[in-house]
This record gives C-alpha cells, structure tokens and sequence, in this order.
C-alpha cells in the first residue's frame, strides 16, 4: 500500500505559479499577469482533480462491467440443462480470460491505434505508454477490455449445450483481437488515437447497443445458424419442443448481477464523473424494469402464464435497447424503449424458435442481437436533440440505420465465414453421443453437480 | 409374507402415513419416481414453446407385511391417497419369500415388523 | 462514450474571474475586490469539483443499493421450498421493476414535492428537471429509486409460498406509489423540495431503519397476518413445523450481497463525498457482524445448536438496526445495536412463530419492523450528541418512539386494508390444490430446477 | 441523510485567506505575501478535495473487498460436498464477523499502533479516533478490516468437512487478534502509526500477496496437516481418491465474485485515487487471465482433459500472485507472473495431494500460500525499478525471500501450535459417524438442500 | 399378472416409451437408479484425482401387465433400448398377485390397464 | 432366480458393495429412498421449530441373483452393513421368473450375471 502522499503533483504547479509570480509582483503593472498565472494554476488544479475523479469513477464502472461476465455465467448456466453446466462455465471464464490477453495484445491496437482508415494500426501491448505511470491510458484500457469480454461472452449461449471446446476457444481469440475492435474502430476510434467513418458519419451509439451487443448477437446468430439446433430441440415434425433451464434462480441472479453491472456500462460510458452519470443511470434503470414489466405481460398474453424466463430475458432487453441512446433520450423515452423491447425480446424469441427454427438457448440473439439493433434505431426517434420526434428529422435515423446495417453485415458475415472454416478444421459440434450425455463429462471430465440426483432422462 | 408397492400422489404421503401408523403398520419405504398412467399430463410452457409432462411425479412405497397386515395396508392406504381424481395410484402386491433384519439376523415374520 | 473533453464548466469559472480581475487589477485600490474575486473563484471550483465527487459517491452507493434486490432474491429463495422458487423470484424482480416505473411517475413526486403538509405534490415525473442536463436531481432520483425499491421487497418474503402473483403485482404498485413515499415525505422530505412533521421534530433515521425498514417490515406483518399461515405450518393442536427452506447457499449468497450493498444504503446516505462515510462503515460493518455472533450464540442456546438460518438473518438484523443510528453512535454503540438486534431477531422469530402463529417464512418481520424499530429507538440512547447515555435527556428518546409509533400505525394500518381490499377483489391466496403443488406450476407453468430430483413428499 | 451542505470546510479555509489578504493587500508590498496566502488556499483546497476523493475511492475499494468474503463462501461451499455447505457456509460468516470485531478491538493497534518494534502497542479499539468525525482512520480501518477478514477465511476451506465448528470460531479469533496483525505490522505497519522491520528492509508486498495471502495459506496447510485428511480421500494404499465438489455454477459464480473483488483488493491499496489505479487493474486483470489460461491448458496436458476447478483455481492463483507487484510491474510482467501462477497451482495441488497426501479440498494451500510466496518473489524479479530482469541487481529478490520465508516460519509456526493447543482443548475433528453423515447435521441440525434428492452413497 | 422391472440406459427412455405407447402399453413407473453391470464405468478426473465411476447412471422402468401383455413389453423394451453396446441393461419379470386402483377400488386384471 | 432386495444405511454402501465384489457378485442397482422402520428419526430445528425426520435417508440394492448365489449376496449384505445398532436395514427376497439381457436377449441363469 502507498502511504498517504503530499499530493507532490499539485504541490508542484503551486511552486511553479508561486515563483512566476513572486517574481512579477514586484511591479505594478504585472499584477494581471500575476492574475493570469493565478488562473493557470486554478485550471490545473481543477483539471488534475477532475481527471483524478474521473479515473476513480472510470474504473469503478469498469469493475461492474467485468462483473456482468459473472451474470453472463450465471444466466447462461441457469438456462441450460444441468449436464452441460461445467461446459457452459468454463466457455465463460475461457473468453474472457483468453479475450482479455487478445485484447491487450492486439485488439486495443486495431481498434484505437492511429488508423490507416479501416483499423487502427498501433499500441500493440499499449506500446507508448509509461509502465509505470499514471497516465488515462491505463484506466481507458481496462475499460475497454471489459466491453470487450462483454461482446465475446454473448456467443456462448447461444451455441451452448452443443459446441466443442477447442472451437469456442478459438473464436474467442478471433472476436477480441479482431471482429470486435475493427468494427469498434469505425465507431469509437477517436476516444483514443483513432477515428471511425461511422462516428464522423454522427452515428450515436453511447454505451453500444450496436458496438457490443449487437455484433455479440449477430455473431450468436451466425453460430447457432452453423450449429444447428439441439438433440431434442425439434420433433420430426419440426414443431420447437422447450428444453428447459435447470436454474432459475441462478439465472436471475444472473440478470439480477447484469442489471448492476450496466450501471457501469452506461453510466461508465461517459468516463468522466459528473451529473449526467446520475441522469444516466436512471434512463437505464427505467428502460430494464420497463423491459422486464412489458415482457411479462407479452408473454401472459401469449402463453396465458407469466413466463419467468421471458420476464428475465425482458429487463435484458431493456438495457441493451437502451444502451444506445441512455445519454441522449429522456426518462419517459427511456420508458418507451424499454416497453418497445420487452415486448419485442417475446416475440423474437418465439419467431426464432418457431419460424426460423434457430436454437438459441438463452435467447442472445433476440437479446442482443433484435434488441440492440432495435434500440440503435430508435435514437434516431427519441434523441432529445435531433431526433425525429424532436423535430429533428430524419437524418438521424438514417444515420442510426446505417450504422445499425453495417454491424450486421461485419458481424454476421464474419461470424459465418468463421464459424464455417472452425467447423472444417477443429470442428464445431461434438458427437450426438456426447451431447445426449452431456458435455461436462464429454468435454471436461467431470460434473457440476455432484451427488445432486438429476432426473436422467432428458 | 407379502410386498406392496403403492404408487401414490406426493402430497397424500402424510395421510397415507397416518393412516398406516393408526393400523400399527411403521415400516415403509418411500422412493420419488415419475409415473405414467390414466391421469393426463400437464403441460409447462417455457419460453413459449410446449413441454408436455407425461411424466408425473409420484411417491413409490414399499411395504413388507405378514399375510395378516396385508389388508390392513391396503386399507390404510386407500384411505390416505383415494381423492376419487384420477392419478390416485395403484397398488400392486407381491409374495415375498423371506425377509432378514441385517441387525439380529432375525428371519421371516419376525424381521418384518 | 464521451471524449475526455476540456472541463468547459470549470474554465468558464475562470474566465469570468479573469475578466473581473483584469478589469480590476488596473488600479491599485482594487486589489482587494480581486481578491475576493480569486476568493469566488476558489468556492466555485471546490464546490464544482466536490458536487461531482458527491455525484459519483452517491451513484455508487445507488448501484450496491440497488444490488440488494439480488440479495433479497436470493434469501428469500433460498429460505423457502424449491417448488416455490420460480414466483418468489419472480416477484422480486417485478416489485422492483413496477416500483421504479412507479415511483418515478408518482411516488418521488409524493415524497419529495413541494409539501402541502402530508404529502409532496408536484414534480410528478421529474417535471422540472433538465432531461438533457446535469442536475443533481438525477442522481438523487436514482438513489431514492432504490430505496423505494427496497421497501417494497420486504413484503414478498413474509408473504411468500402462498400468495397469487396478481395480487402482489397490485401491491407492489400501491407501496411505490404512496405507503411508502407519504411516510418518507414526513422523515425525508426535506432533501429536495419538500418538508416533514416528523424531520422538524428532530427524528433522526438516517438511512431508513424506520423509514425503509420498519414501513416495508410491518406491511409484511399485515400481509402474512391477512392471508394466514402456509398449509402444514402448524399441526392441529396449532404447534409450529418446521418448512425448511431448500438452498442455504443461495440464501448466504442472498445475505453477503445484502451486506455489501449496506455498504451504499448507509454510508452512501451522506450523499456526499467526505470522511464520513469511512466512519459509517465502520458502524454499519461491525453492527452486521455482531448481529450474526449474537444470533448465532442465541440460537446455540436456545436449540442447542448454531442455526445457519438465524447467523444469517442475526448480520441482516444488526444491518437494520444500525441504519438509523449508523452516522449518530460510536463504534462501540453499534456493536450494542448489531449485538441487541442479533439476540432480538432471534427472540422475535421464535416468539410470532410459536406465540403469536404468524407464519414469515423468512423472518421478514423480524428482521426489517421488529429491528428496525429497536435501532429507531437505541438512536435515543445512543446518539453521541444528543441520547440519553451521553447526557442527551429523554427528549429524543421521545421523538424517536413517536416516530417507531407513526411508522407502524401508518404501515401496519394502511397494509391491513390495502390486503383486505385485494383479497376482497383479485383474491390474495392460491387454492389449497396449488399451493401443494407449488406455485411455479400453478402460477407460471414452470419449474425451478429443472432436471432435479426433489423429494416431492413436503 | 445528510443535505447538501455547503461544503462548510473549504469556505472556511477561503474566509481565513479572505482576511488575511484583505488585510494585507492594503499595502503594496504586502503582494507577495498575499500571493502566498492564495498559494496556500489553493494548496489546501487541492488537500482536502484529494482526499475526499480518496476516502471514496478507499471505501468503495473496501467494500469490493468484503464483498470477496461472498466469493469464498460460494468457492468452498462449491468444491465441497452437499452434506457439509451448511457448515462451511457458517464457518465463512462467522470468520469475518468474529473477526471483524476482534480486529476492531485487538488486531488493528498490534498491526498500526504506535510499534514497540515487534507490534503495536495503542490504538486499541479506535481509541484516539474521533467517534463522530470526519477522520481518515475510519476509512483506513474499514479498508483494513476486510484485509484481515480475507487472511482469516482462506483457512476454512483447506480444513473443510472435517474440522469441529468451536473450534474454528477459536481458531477465527486468534487470527484477527493476533498472528495477522503482528506480521501485517512488519511489512505495512507506517501506513498509520507503526513502523515495521520488513518494510524497512525495502521488503515490496503491495497489497499482501505475503501479508494476506501465504499467511493465510501457511495456516491454512498447518490446519490440513494437523487435521489430517477427510475419510475415503486415500485408499489404504496411500492413493488419492477424488472428493468431487456438489456445485460448481456457485464454486465458479465464487471466482468471479474474487476477482471483482479483487479490483478492490489491489487497486484500492493505493488508498489514493489517481491514475496508478487504471495500470493497477490491468495486471491485476492480466495476471487473472493468464492464470486461468495456463492453468487450464496446464490440466489438459496432466489430464487429457481440460479441468474447470483447475481453471478457476488458475484465475485465483494469478491474483494472488499479481497481489505483491501489481503496481511495480509491466502489464507484460503480470502476464509472465500469472502464467506462472497458473500452472504452479495445478502442479502444487497434485503435488500436495499426490506426494505429500494433505488433504486440502479446495486448494487452499496452492492458490494462496505457494502462490503468494511465488508472486512475492517475482517482484524481486520484475519490479520495474530494481527487479533483477530490470538491470536491479540480486538486492531485491534477496529481501522478498526474507519476507518470503519470514511468513513462513511466522504463520505456518503459529498455526501448528495453535491448531495442536486446540485439538488438545475443544477438539478440533468431528466424530467419523459425524464426517459421514455430514457436518450440516452434525453440527447444525439443518441440511443444505432440503427436499433435492442427492445421492447419499458418497 | 407380471411386473416386469427393467433398467435401461437414460438416453434411450424416450424410444422405449415411444416402443411401449405404440403396443398399447400406457402405464409405466419410472425412477433413477444407480446400476453396476457388465458395462465398465467411465472415469472421471477432478482436479487431477481419478473417481472410477463404477455406479452408472440408469432407469428403472416397473410395468405392470396381464399375461399376454408380457412379451410386448419385453419386445417393446428391447425395441427402444438395444444398441448392441454393453449397458444396454435387463429386464426382470415376477409374478403379481394381485393389483388394485386406489381411486375406484378395481382389482386385478381390471385394474391394470 | 432369485430377486435381492437390501435397505441399508447410504454410510455402508462402500463396505457392502466391496463384500460383494469378494464373493464374485458383481451386478447391482441401487437407488435413494426414504425410510421409517425401528430406527427412530432425528431432530433438526431449523429457525427454532422443530423438525421430526421420521423417513430416514437409506439407500435401496436390488440384486438379481440365480438360487447358489441368494446365501452369498445375504451374507455379503450383513456383512457389509451390520453395525448391531438400530437402522442397519432389511434384506427382502422374493422369486424372480425370468431374466432378460436387452442386448443380446439373453435369457434365465445365463442373463443375470
Ligand atoms: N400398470 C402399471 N405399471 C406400473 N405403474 C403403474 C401402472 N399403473 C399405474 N401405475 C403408476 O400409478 C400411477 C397412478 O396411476 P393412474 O392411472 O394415474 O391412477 P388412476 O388409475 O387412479 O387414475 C401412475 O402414474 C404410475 O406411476
Ligand atoms: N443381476 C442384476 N441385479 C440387479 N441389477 C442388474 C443386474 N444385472 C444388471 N443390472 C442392472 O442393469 C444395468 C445394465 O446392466 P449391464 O450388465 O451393463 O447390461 P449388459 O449386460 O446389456 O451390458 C446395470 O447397470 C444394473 O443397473
Ligand atoms: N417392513 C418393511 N417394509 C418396507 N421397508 C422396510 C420394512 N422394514 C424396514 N424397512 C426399511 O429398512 C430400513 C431399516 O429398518 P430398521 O427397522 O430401522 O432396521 P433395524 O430393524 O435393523 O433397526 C427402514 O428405514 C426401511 O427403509
């Protein structure tokens, strides 16, 4: 521990200011100057202080956001079926691990380096920054690394219950070190050394609904597609038969850890610490319980019961739809995205499943994918300075569109391609035996829950 | 010497046990099992897709009794599962060719009780 | 995200000081006027730059605010029967979600409006509060949010096992939109536009042991009292059984984020960034900690052995009992409060459960009314300034117990009609059929753990 | 709640340089001096602001720390049997709580109380301390306070499913009062009013890999070994026999919950917020990563299959390792010293298992002793100034092995005769009939799982 | 009257269901079992120790019929469970002296089906 | 053929299962399961009320067994699980008519082991 120091930083800009004007008090006619040196170390003084508050609130937000990968592990658990349970955990601490040491090396690089237009192309392993300094740099990387497990881990559930190790291991490699941060260059280069065509295009994506979720959600989409759907899934007839998660309460919990950890995800977005944190964190507040309320009700509708899950899938919905716009949209628009979601998450869900016949367990690409995409979108209505609700026009929407289509041609695309070329070298499915059986003792020897007497015949 | 084997719904246990204790009958053996019978199913949603439950939880005793008890046991359990609902359960009796109390050693009708 | 931009509000201080002082600099005589200028200056900046630590500060404590919806989840899941599982989570998750669309809309604006003596009666959806601004006002909704938030989620505990879901929906809007709110504006109200009897008397609860606390506590007791005990709690001649609960893990997982929220209801209540809140956790941490010693040794005595159970709800008891008291009494003050709850809540659980038949399945009452209640009043005894143990008088040992007293008429009273009324029309309680069978069928159509092999004979 | 206030004390401080100034500045002469004054208020405004904003940081970087206490409880319950979570789950809660109250009374002035060269010797329950002030020392000793709560309950779970609850509530107090503080004193005890050989030495352990993290250990393997192991872990020809854990979602949640916590653990033991914080997080994220990543890989090689409790072991044998240096080295460092960690932890626990047959269920051992002593004498490698990599010399790797081996003799000393004294007392081991049956029955009448069927044969 | 008690691989409950339902042969009782056979366990490693997983996870089906109803339940078992692989499991049949249906009273023969 | 039915503590499992083995038995299933028999229950309290565990946890063997084999798996039960205190457990043995290997179908004396 360091002990409590004389803040030498700010001890020496008043030594500086003290000299420059004891020396020019002498005269006169320098007492403006003197005043002016007074002003300069005022500034400084405010600037030192309000950076130092500024990395204290940076980081603290950036420690919720790694957090939301323990709420991904817990959600993706519950909503699987306990045989796969250790598989699932283990994908989750594997991408991120693996994503973190990606990201570092080279992932920050691509995306905030000095850009040649389509990527950034340096600070390689934070090349040029002080190892052993207090520069932004560090607290901007950490950060940044977080969001980036966050994009990596939303893959897993949907291809859980089915996908082999050794492939999930190396598509996480690939969208830490490259999907993600390329598209993330375009976006948000700037925030470092970097710029982006779709951030000078004025494409609003605050906390990224569209960077991090729906890229997440469209690579989901392109796995589950590649994957095929589960044993079981299915009927002859093609009718979606429900397999059922083995925890509900872990997944709340799971939502429950997510929920909080987007106070750092939003609210963090704005990496400097004053009032709009609060205004921030309460668009976001009400956009998550307005997804949670409307996609209950959707799903009582529907299936004429209050679907827990659904409900737990809504209050996700909400963030992400939210995550977007949560600096730019009032509390009532927050409300309405939120509502927007909810109900959308339902729908989405059961469209997949149904009609386009896609297994995606834990519903990401309804979550991540639909809701992310949608809440981009509606920025373009409800930005409370240049939306089109607000007189605005429709420029922003167009704007919003076209951001919202380019992340689902990156990532979809990739996401496809990459999947395939995994599924012709390492492969990408395990064996129908294993998969009947489990793959925590297929693919890691062991089981979660042991002792525990499961009911063996599903 | 006979076995009953009683399938009965979860929730009547405690009476089926009350009502064995009030015939002096104190030893059973009680196992969880799924069962498929007359009594339809359920059926869950989840995520709005379909789960038909054909499989219904039940209650599996296993009763050893001298002939004499034999009735007894029956009524007894009759009295504390019967609701007149279907899914009350069945009983099934088996005859029994020795039993031993692995404590005493001690053999037939004497290791029942 | 935002750039890392130039503290435009903090160098618009300084320009106008410079032109002031320019200006004034010019004559000799003014020398002092620009001191005084400089002097502006300097207050501007400090008060500035510690607005936005107390924003942060206060963020902060509102996210592990709001984290102890898992907490409260968590214990009350765990502490009942694992075919109740998938309602009681729900619950919780929809008290919050529908409390925070409520008391955004209504519940703030009756809290902490412009009083017209009972209630606060404007600033209905933070009419009046910059939607694209900076105030403070956002920051202070969203910790006031998660307070409300708290209040209501007491109740689900109390009622839990056997309550329709319908029915707890109507409640929870009810206690979000008004129980809650009006009392507070009495306590409370004071902190933004509004002003109470019950503060200009000079009652002191700092963050909520009878406000939150009590009013969630008591409420609780009217709902289980209203609906009666769990079928198979107590035998014909009316001696209590045991249900136990189905997940000790989950519950302590429930305790220690209840814990580690604490950490933002009681020190995060300052709203402001200074030493006091260092003071405050050491208050709130050791009341906690001899909460769970005290109820530990008390339930050793009393059943011969250490009750898990009663550790657990002993650290929540000393939690809530130091809430009022946590910035007024010494450390050694909160280890008498933490060790008086810890026995106490004991005493309390044992006493409604045999005494009394009223069935809270997880100690709701206890914990929250009953302790709640003693902390209010040991601010009498022990406030360093003003209780009677330091030479205070009986005066605000006076004041706190008519605050104790309007708490419970206000809650417990209200409670009894608002149950009676919903019974009276949704219904209050499943059918006996249901409630056998468990609620996550009969209310949701689902199970909790799946694939688990449950002795389904309890 | 407190209102906002207007900020009383930096008024102050402007008001007292208000008068002087004025006063001064009728003179011409008198410029310079007044100058100064200004130099001195802004110097003062600068104090009291940095630390405020210390004091948040702090706090928040504490609670992350307690909330570390949830995340052992959830590991070891998960790495333990189903028969014993009540038990370990009590021990867990009751470690902290005891200890928090012993370290509050006795602890805290051995460790930094005024030192009597071997501890020291005041402060003992905060006398000296303002009780209803704003002081430093209540910040630092919450901070504190949950250091020492997380050196106490590495023990619980080396000597877990075996070891009688008295006598661990015994052994609990001894720790917090006693063997951590008086060794914390030499390595940290300037941080307040002590003074310490190892620290003067030049002895780097920044947030107590050693100090915390191998004292724990050591105890913890003293505690094994003189417990001996559970029955059924060898054959009687000396082979290991697996005790597989009954839930690895909450061993795995448990891991995540360390390391968030841990960005409180590390970090937060600046006690300062500025920029050092950002590059703290890094290794500390860097070092979790690669020690999960390796420690995987590492499994896979031994055991053909990739291991998940040998992974999660990875990401806590990073931390601990990255715990000494993480301010003093590269994030490349941290890298190389998780790496390390990582595979260290799974070749330390087959080892510990295998050869020298202790009984450790969840690797206690491994991850905190010889992790903590592998990532201490790193830094004697890797410190950026003066590892011996960095051109330093032999110097610094000399002093990190006193300390090293000073924690050694020190902790793992103590904790054989402690843990003999107590056999020879209460007891220390459960009855055969108990261990079989389980300690939740045993010792606290309740099961974990009430009404899940587990399959009583193991 | 038989019970015939058999045990089969978990995987394979659904086709013998599907077996069963399609001979007419509706009501079944199934439990999770335990089971050491000729098929050798698997093993499982954790944290580097070996667990020799001798007990195989196994269904118990009991199925009580009339005579002629006996062999389609072996054909119907064998149908849905045979892979050819060791642990496909066994079927056993006894004797049943008597069945009753707790909700209505029926015996025997009636009361089975 | 005989069928072997065993309650026993879930603690003796091991001990029995190794006498089994030394007596070349090397075929059983075993299941959870609930019992009340001499044994009395215990006490847990939980939140200061009471709690009579009167079905104790016991775990259930069923051994199929040709007639030479029956005293054998008896004494290699009792062997492994007698302890002379109350709640060692029951063996129950009734006649099994017929045995069938689903894998190669197997019948009689030869399916059984
Ligand atoms: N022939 C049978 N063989 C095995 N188990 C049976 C048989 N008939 C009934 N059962 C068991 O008894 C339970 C109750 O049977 P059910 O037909 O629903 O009762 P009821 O005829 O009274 O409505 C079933 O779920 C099943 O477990
Ligand atoms: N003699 C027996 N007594 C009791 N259960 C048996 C017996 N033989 C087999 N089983 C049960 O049947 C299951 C399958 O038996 P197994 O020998 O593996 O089948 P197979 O002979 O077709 O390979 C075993 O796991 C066990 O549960
Ligand atoms: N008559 C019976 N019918 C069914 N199960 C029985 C019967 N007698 C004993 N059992 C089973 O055997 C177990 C042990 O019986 P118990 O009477 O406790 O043994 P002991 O007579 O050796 O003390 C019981 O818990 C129960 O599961």
């Amino acid at each position: 521990m360091k002990k409590k120091k004389l803040y030498i930083k700010h001890l020496l800009l008043l030594l500086i200011l003290g000299l420059l004007s004891g020396n020019l008090y002498a005269q006169d006619s320098t007492a403006a100057a003197a005043n002016a040196a007074n002003d300069a170390a005022l500034t400084a003084l405010s600037e030192s202080l309000q950076n130092n508050l500024n990395i204290v609130w940076t980081c603290v937000a950036a420690f919720l956001v790694f957090f939301m990968q323990a709420g991904f592990a817990m959600v993706e658990s519950g909503f699987t079926r306990a045989k796969n349970t250790v598989n699932i955990i283990m994908k989750n601490l594997m991408d991120f691990s693996i994503g973190s040491i990606a990201f570092f090396l080279v992932g920050f690089a691509l995306m905030f380096g000095t850009t040649n237009g389509f990527f950034g192309t340096d600070s390689f392993a934070m090349a040029g920054s002080d190892v052993a300094g207090k520069d932004w740099d560090w607290t901007f990387l950490i950060f940044q690394t977080v969001f980036a497990g966050t994009a990596a881990t939303i893959v897993s559930g949907a291809m859980a219950e089915r996908t082999k190790f050794n492939a999930y291991l190396t598509y996480s490699v690939f969208i830490c070190a490259f999907i993600y941060p390329v598209f993330g260059s375009w976006a948000w280069g700037s925030l470092f050394k970097g710029s982006g065509w779709l951030e000078n295009l004025g494409f609003v994506d605050f906390a990224g609904s569209t960077v991090v979720h729906s890229v997440g959600g469209w690579l989901a989409l392109a796995g589950a597609i590649i994957l095929g759907p589960r044993i079981g899934k299915y009927d002859p007839e093609g009718n979606p038969k429900a397999i059922p998660g083995h925890n509900i309460t872990i997944a709340a919990l799971g939502v429950f850890i997510l929920w909080f950890g987007w106070f750092g995800f939003n609210p963090g977005s704005t990496t400097f610490g004053d009032g709009d944190i609060g205004r921030i964190a309460v668009t976001t507040n009400l956009a998550a319980a307005a997804g949670a309320v409307l996609a209950m009700f959707t799903s009582w509708l529907m299936f004429k019961k209050p679907d827990a899950s659904m409900a737990l899938n809504g209050a996700l919905a909400g963030l992400v739809a939210i995550t977007a716009g949560c600096a730019n949209v009032s509390p009532i628009g927050s409300l309405v995205i939120g509502a927007g979601a909810g109900m959308l998450v339902v729908i989405s869900v059961t469209v997949l499943d149904s009609v386009f016949k896609i297994d995606d367990p834990v519903g990401a690409v309804s979550v991540h994918g639909v809701c992310g995409a949608f809440g981009t979108l509606m920025v373009g209505l409800l930005d409370v300075n240049s939306g089109l609700f607000y007189g605005g026009g429709l420029q922003l929407l167009g704007i919003q569109a076209i951001g919202v289509a380019s992340g689902f041609v990156w990532a979809f695309g990739l996401g496809l391609i990459l999947f395939v070329i995994i599924r012709k070298t390492v492969g990408l499915r395990v064996t129908e035996e294993e998969e009947l059986r489990g793959l925590d003792i297929g693919e890691h020897g062991m089981e979660g829950y042991n002792g525990f007497q499961i009911f063996t015949t599903q | 010497m006979k076995l009953v084997i009683a399938y009965i719904r979860p929730e009547s246990l405690p009476a089926v046990k009350q009502a064995l204790f009030e015939r002096e009958i104190f030893k059973i053996s009680v196992t969880n099992a799924l069962g498929c019978g007359q009594q339809k199913g359920y059926h869950e949603t989840y995520r709005g897709a379909d789960i038909e439950v054909t499989l219904l939880k039940k209650v599996r005793l296993e009763i050893a009794v001298n002939e004499d008890f034999v009735q007894p046991t029956i009524e007894a359990i009759i009295d504390g599962a019967k609701s007149g609902k279907i899914g009350d359960g069945k009983i099934f009796i088996q005859s029994l060719e020795e039993c031993i109390r692995i404590r005493t050693g001690e053999k037939g009708k004497l290791a029942i009780g």
